[in-house]
């Protein structure tokens, strides 16, 4: 009961977030809310002990995915991305192959540069995918009414419940896994993976499977931001990117499901809205830097850790 | 609530307005400026990261322009005069940030013209553009559409003036009759390409090898240049790069032995260029930048506001940053300025109006004409004259103004055929 | 009655070293098993190879006919044979019950959309069950929310057993289970071992404790130098003079 | 087409000489330290700033400026063994992440002292080695080469020969093996980080003059330093400098032959063949992996 209670104020809280903020400040939640969906979706990944450095690249496969299936398919939106999500799954099936031979650093490279292959051949064949300028014009999504509330998604707002919806799903869904025998079977991928092979579990499978399910999340964010700003480029899911995304996850931490959401919620504020009204335009990029070292300095578990000491705390007193 | 008033059927003109009275505690836009209340002006480009370097120097050159009309007592509109203010925005060539950015500047900072790069980040603002209503410049005309009524390009109109300087190589140089191209595989190398290859096949030039195409994360040009020099060209054509690869490129031509003519979109900081090869090498250089302490620039025929003495300031606060688009964003000012002292308002749409009217307009390089329909689907660029310059003895030279319209009358079938072979056209680019 | 599990000319190479040469024997259902020899005599690495940890480089292992050899770990393990490790390894991270809840990976295998929609409750609560019914047999229920690096090390032995034992194993493979365990403790792991006899599970173990082997086995396979050398009773083998100049020979090289 | 053939192989054999410079000071961190220098390139970076500053600035000798380049880039390694990698020596990712604070410090550094425009260097010769009719190679280039074979070399006898590099190579090894035969693993970081760092510094002082300058040079020489060291195997120092002259010839040719976009593909593509033919790279040992 009193978690229904909780869960209602929690809901209508987001419901009333977007009007008490301004309307630069509605845009940049509609980009954090996506990136919270990217950037939990990497944590799943590693889950099984694996950093990739294609997370980011594979959103793109989503986005472009779901981008093309609009434009030259005439695909309803929702359903393209939904697919967008499914391709972007698939692709990493294929990238599995080579890159499962490899482990630790040599994974984190070779996802790099299979990230980099798929940003070049985007680059390279200006046909179908638009070559450095990429897709332009992607269609929004189509506007209704559900009679209470009239979507006209050009409005922050309307995306903003539109994709927090989709993204509260998939959270859900993200954490039933987590919490399943599969999410189990993921952490034992990672601490010891020979025991677990001794105990029947297909290591290369389940790697895969994080692989797949992680990319597939990361896809639908990124067709959720292409129909929101309505283009993309290869430059849009560039190393920066992946590394702000890497960022968000360590200084959040990874140990809990809401770590790294808290590192990608905090370190946005922090570059995008903090820092931009204090007037540090052009310094942002130094001072990020070094709120990354004093963060990975001063809290070595992430932002998680002073969250866990406070419920601690409470659940002691 | 603003999604209702939607559906109850609003224009894009009382939105912008309505949406102004809904913002909690944003500033009204300067619509309703009160009588000496400075007018805003946004500036929507890379300040930081890998673009940076075409929007700060733009900036720094908008700040002088404010100076330089502020202390002149600022703009007159209808209801006396106002100062001008620049108000910036990083959106570090990204369009999601550009898109955050415009609204930002529309919405809460009340601005009554946002200038950008454009580029990559245009497609992220069009939306906020179309439902707002709100006057937007690129200095990328490849940014154009029919779409997008409210996009002017009134500066550079990249790449086609590029043919002036071809037309210049044909006529005073007759005997050369082969060139190779190379350029930086992207958005802005691209349009360039295709518009040297019009220009080249209408002067019959002959262009030995498809265009070598390099990827702009390039640092070693040696390689490039040995395959352009290894089909003996009789010219080296640089399309539109940006210039930390036309000085390697040119180094490494003068340093492989290369004797021949050059032509390129730019030249920025030609002086350290010559340092690093030689006066003689660069001697006849051709491109498309003068300085603007070019005496042919203190002429008539120009609209920019005091260029050499803009020049001069400019050079002294800012010693060794002059570069193309130091001026542009200025120039772009010039225009706007007069615009609107001429609307006697700020709004967005009566300035425009104002701008475009009788589809002339003044460009930086001279009276010109509102045109592009055949190739943008809009007639949104300002496209007159544009000089050619050359390096004589050291220093850039104007050596004339040529029409591109004159041109296009004669050749623009050509421009047209290469700009579809590289998807390049306004209704190829989706 | 075809053979349970044989091993048929079993050969490993490491480069120029023949860890295990041309090893034959076989494993009868129902029994302790146990594989002895000095150290280096091969007894480890012929476990990696029947558990699929290394691929032989000749020869087979014959599951019920089957040849197993090459098949990965997991392949082998479905098909019933389960091992533990030396030393104490486990999901140290994990709970005591989480770790053995991955036990039963292979009886209750775990399925992404089940789980999500939630149709998997059944299976959950099986596993759960299972689970209990592993650590109860091995004494650690009352450790089920401890973590598990942090048990003793007579507890993570059993632990490590208890993981195989979730398993349903027909043929468990126990890589040193006494190593490190006092009198009592050993008495009470052989007690268990029996037990798991009884219930029909067969039992193969590598072993220094030659007491433990010996009060324990059914039959023993001696090896030496990667060779087979005796096999036999446990009498038989405590008598055999090849064995008994295995390991004096093997003392003597030691010292 | 003779001559192009070799004017293209000296091309090459330049670019193996600065990639590889970077790359065996990237290995060498890696080695000892246990983390990814994201931050290498930008240490490659300021090696050219050093020389901007030095001389093209204060018009000090181009020799002295290189010489400075390395001491300062050097120090700056120095500064991340300090007050990064030491305190987080248990946190791989965390060094990560620290050294991608610092990367984006220093650019940042780099824009506000020096603007975001690329930079101006004097050449420092113009002279250019004439070898046949249509095959040069200018001296600066040569000083590069030269360079690289010397400080490589002169690196080699340090770590075969000198009892330093002794500790050096175990503790690429095996740390904690180094430790228990008394190695001190925090000075034995310090050299690889003052060695690995001063690398980058000095090959970014001396292709300064040859390059453009600017705060985000960096980006594509890390792409390269990584790709290089994946092929040649991480832990290796002479996979590293086999691969970057193995991956500067196929990038040059193709680039020459080709195409530059394709050249790029065709590197990572063939970096990944590599990993998936042998997954530790050509030269490397799974254990550091």
């Amino acid at each position: 009961m009193r978690k229904a209670l909780i869960w209602i104020a929690f809901g209508a809280a987001l419901i009333a977030l977007p009007h008490g903020l301004s309307f630069s400040q509605q845009e940049i939640l509609v980009f954090l809310t996506i990136n919270i969906l990217v950037v939990s979706s990497y944590r799943l990944l590693t889950l099984t002990g694996e950093w990739s450095l294609a997370h980011v690249v594979i959103m793109g496969v989503g986005a472009y995915a779901s981008a093309m299936m609009t434009k030259n398919l005439g695909v309803y939106v929702p359903v393209a991305m939904l697919m967008g999500g499914i391709i972007a799954a698939l692709i990493a099936v294929v990238l599995s192959f080579p890159l499962f031979r490899m482990k630790g650093f040599y994974f984190l490279i070779g996802s790099f540069a299979a990230g980099e292959i798929i940003r070049l051949l985007w680059k390279h064949f200006r046909d179908p995918f638009g070559g450095a300028k990429g897709i332009k014009g992607i269609d929004p999504m189509p506007d209704f009414s559900i009679g209470i509330y009239d979507f006209d998604f050009f409005e922050p707002v309307s995306y903003f419940y539109f994709a927090g919806f989709i993204v509260i799903v998939c959270l859900w869904i993200l954490w039933r896994i987590e919490r399943s025998p599969v999410g189990l079977t993921f952490h034992a991928v990672h601490w010891q993976d020979k025991l677990a092979e001794a105990s029947g579990v297909n290591l290369r499978a389940y790697r895969t499977l994080a692989f797949a399910v992680a990319s597939g999340f990361a896809g639908i964010g990124g067709a959720l931001l292409a129909h929101y700003i309505g283009t993309i480029n290869p430059g849009s899911f560039d190393l920066d990117y992946m590394v702000f995304v890497l960022t968000w996850a360590i200084v959040g931490g990874t140990g809990t499901f809401y770590g790294p959401i808290l590192g990608c919620v905090v370190l946005t504020i922090l570059n995008e809205v903090v820092l931009r009204e204090l007037g540090f335009e052009q310094l942002r990029p130094l001072i990020y830097g070094a709120i990354l070292i004093a963060s990975i300095l001063f809290l070595p578990n992430g932002l998680e850790s002073i969250v866990q000491k406070f419920t601690k705390r409470s659940a002691k007193s | 609530m603003i999604s209702k008033l939607r559906a109850a059927g609003l224009t894009r003109r009382t939105f912008l307005k309505s949406t102004a009275i809904t913002a909690v505690g944003a500033s009204m836009p300067s619509i309703t400026l009160a009588a000496g209340e400075p007018i805003k002006i946004g500036f929507l480009a890379p300040l930081t990261g890998a673009v940076a370097a075409w929007g700060k120097p733009g900036l720094d050159g908008c700040m002088i322009w404010a100076e330089r009309v502020n202390a002149a007592g600022g703009i007159e509109l209808e209801d006396g005069k106002h100062p001008v203010e620049f108000v910036s925005y990083d959106n570090e060539y990204d369009p999601a940030k550009a898109r955050t950015g415009a609204t930002k500047l529309i919405r809460e900072d009340g601005v009554s013209f946002i200038m950008m790069l454009g580029g990559d980040t245009w497609p992220g603002v069009q939306p906020v553009a179309d439902k707002t209503g709100m006057l937007f410049s690129t200095l990328l005309p490849s940014d154009l559409s029919p779409d997008s009524t409210t996009l002017l390009a009134p500066a550079e109109v990249h790449p086609i003036y590029l043919v002036t300087g071809v037309d210049y190589l044909a006529d005073t140089f007759p005997d050369a009759k082969t060139v190779v191209i190379c350029a930086q595989d992207d958005a802005l190398g691209l349009p360039s390409v295709a518009t040297y290859l019009a220009a080249f096949e209408a002067r019959g030039i002959e262009v030995l090898e498809e265009p070598l195409l390099f990827d702009p994360a390039t640092t070693d040009f040696a390689p490039i240049v040995t395959r352009m020099l290894s089909s003996n060209p009789d010219i080296i054509c640089l399309d539109t790069c940006y210039s930390d690869y036309v000085h390697p490129i040119c180094e490494q031509l003068f340093q492989q032995g290369y004797k021949g003519k050059m032509i390129s979109a730019t030249a920025d900081f030609y002086d350290q260029m010559i340092a690093k090869t030689s006066k003689e090498f660069m001697e006849g250089f051709i491109f498309q930048f003068p300085d603007f302490d070019d005496p042919a620039l203190s002429g008539d025929n120009i609209n920019f506001e005091d260029a050499n003495g803009f020049y001069e300031e400019y050079a002294k606060r800012h010693p060794g940053q002059w570069g193309a688009v130091s001026w542009e964003y200025a120039s772009i000012m010039d225009l706007w300025k007069a615009a609107a002292e001429q609307a006697g308002s700020a709004d967005p749409e009566a300035v425009m109006e104002a701008m475009k009217e009788g589809g002339t307009g003044k460009h930086a390089f001279g009276d010109a004409v509102w045109w592009g329909t055949e190739l943008f689907g809009i007639d949104n660029a300002l496209v007159g004259d544009w000089p050619v310059v050359v390096i004589e003895d050291g220093k850039a030279v104007i050596k004339g103004f040529k029409s591109i319209p004159d041109w296009y009358d004669q050749h623009g079938d050509l421009l047209i055929k290469h700009m579809q072979a590289y998807n390049q056209m306004y209704d190829q680019r989706g | 009655m075809t053979q349970f599990l044989k091993v048929e000319d079993l050969t490993m190479r490491f480069g120029g070293l023949v860890a295990v040469d041309a090893l034959n024997f076989s494993v009868d259902h129902g029994t302790i098993h146990g594989l002895i020899g000095p150290n280096g005599a091969g007894k480890t690495t012929t476990f990696n190879m029947i558990s699929g940890f290394y691929k032989p480089t000749s020869g087979k292992v014959l599951l019920h006919e089957e040849d197993i050899s090459g098949l990965k770990m997991h392949e082998v393990a479905r098909r019933g044979v389960v091992r533990t490790f030396q030393h104490s390894t486990l999901f140290a991270e994990l709970t005591v019950m989480e770790n053995v809840l991955i036990g039963t990976h292979m009886p209750f295998r775990p399925n992404i959309f089940a789980a999500i929609v939630g149709w998997d409750r059944e299976d959950r609560e099986g596993a759960e069950g299972r689970a209990r019914e592993a650590l109860k047999f091995f004494g650690l229920s009352d450790l089920a929310t401890e973590r598990a690096g942090d048990l003793s090390h007579g507890h993570q032995r059993a632990l490590g057993m208890a993981i195989c034992f979730a398993s349903h194993p027909d043929l468990m493979l126990l890589d040193e289970p006494f190593t490190g365990m006092n009198p009592e403790e050993t008495r009470q792991m052989m007690d268990l071992m029996r037990r798991l006899r009884e219930a029909g599970t067969t039992i193969l173990l590598v072993e220094h404790d030659m007491q433990a082997i010996m009060g324990l086995c059914d039959r023993i396979t001696c090896m030496s130098f990667g060779k087979f050398l005796a096999e036999g009773g446990p009498k038989e083998i405590r008598n055999h003079p090849a064995v008994i100049e295995a390991y004096l020979g093997g003392a003597r090289h030691v010292a | 087409m003779l001559d192009l053939l070799a004017q293209t192989g000296l091309n090459a054999v330049y670019a193996a000489s600065y990639i590889s410079l970077v790359a065996v000071g990237l290995v060498l961190i890696f080695g000892v330290m246990g983390v990814i220098n994201f931050a290498h390139g930008e240490l490659f970076m300021a090696g050219a700033y050093v020389v901007v500053a030095v001389y093209a600035d204060m018009h000090m000798p181009f020799f002295i400026a290189v010489v400075v380049g390395l001491l300062f880039v050097g120090c700056l390694g120095l500064l991340m063994e300090r007050a990064l990698f030491r305190p987080l020596r248990d946190n791989p990712l965390g060094g990560l992440v620290a050294s991608i604070g610092f990367l984006m410090i220093l650019q940042a550094l780099a824009t506000m002292g020096f603007g975001v425009r690329m930079e101006f260097i004097p050449p420092v010769t113009q002279h250019v080695v004439q070898l046949g009719e249509n095959i040069s190679i200018p001296l600066a280039r040569v000083y590069v080469i030269v360079a690289a074979i010397v400080l490589l070399s002169a690196l080699w006898y340090f770590l075969k020969r000198t009892r330093f590099g002794w500790a050096l190579r175990a503790s690429a090894q095996d740390p904690q093996a180094a430790e228990l035969q008394g190695i001190s693993i925090a000075q034995t970081a310090k050299i690889a980080m003052f060695i690995g760092a001063g690398l980058a510094g000095i090959a970014g002082a001396l292709t300064a003059p040859l390059i453009s300058v600017n705060p985000h040079m960096g980006h594509s020489v890390i792409v390269t330093a990584f790709i290089v060291i994946i092929v040649g195997g991480v832990g290796s120092l002479e996979g590293a400098i086999i691969a970057s002259i193995a991956y500067a010839f196929v990038h040059t040719f193709v680039t020459t032959f080709y195409g530059g976009v394709i050249a790029d593909i065709t590197g990572l593509s063939l970096m990944l063949i590599v990993l998936i033919v042998k997954p530790t790279g050509l030269f490397g040992s799974a254990d550091r992996a």
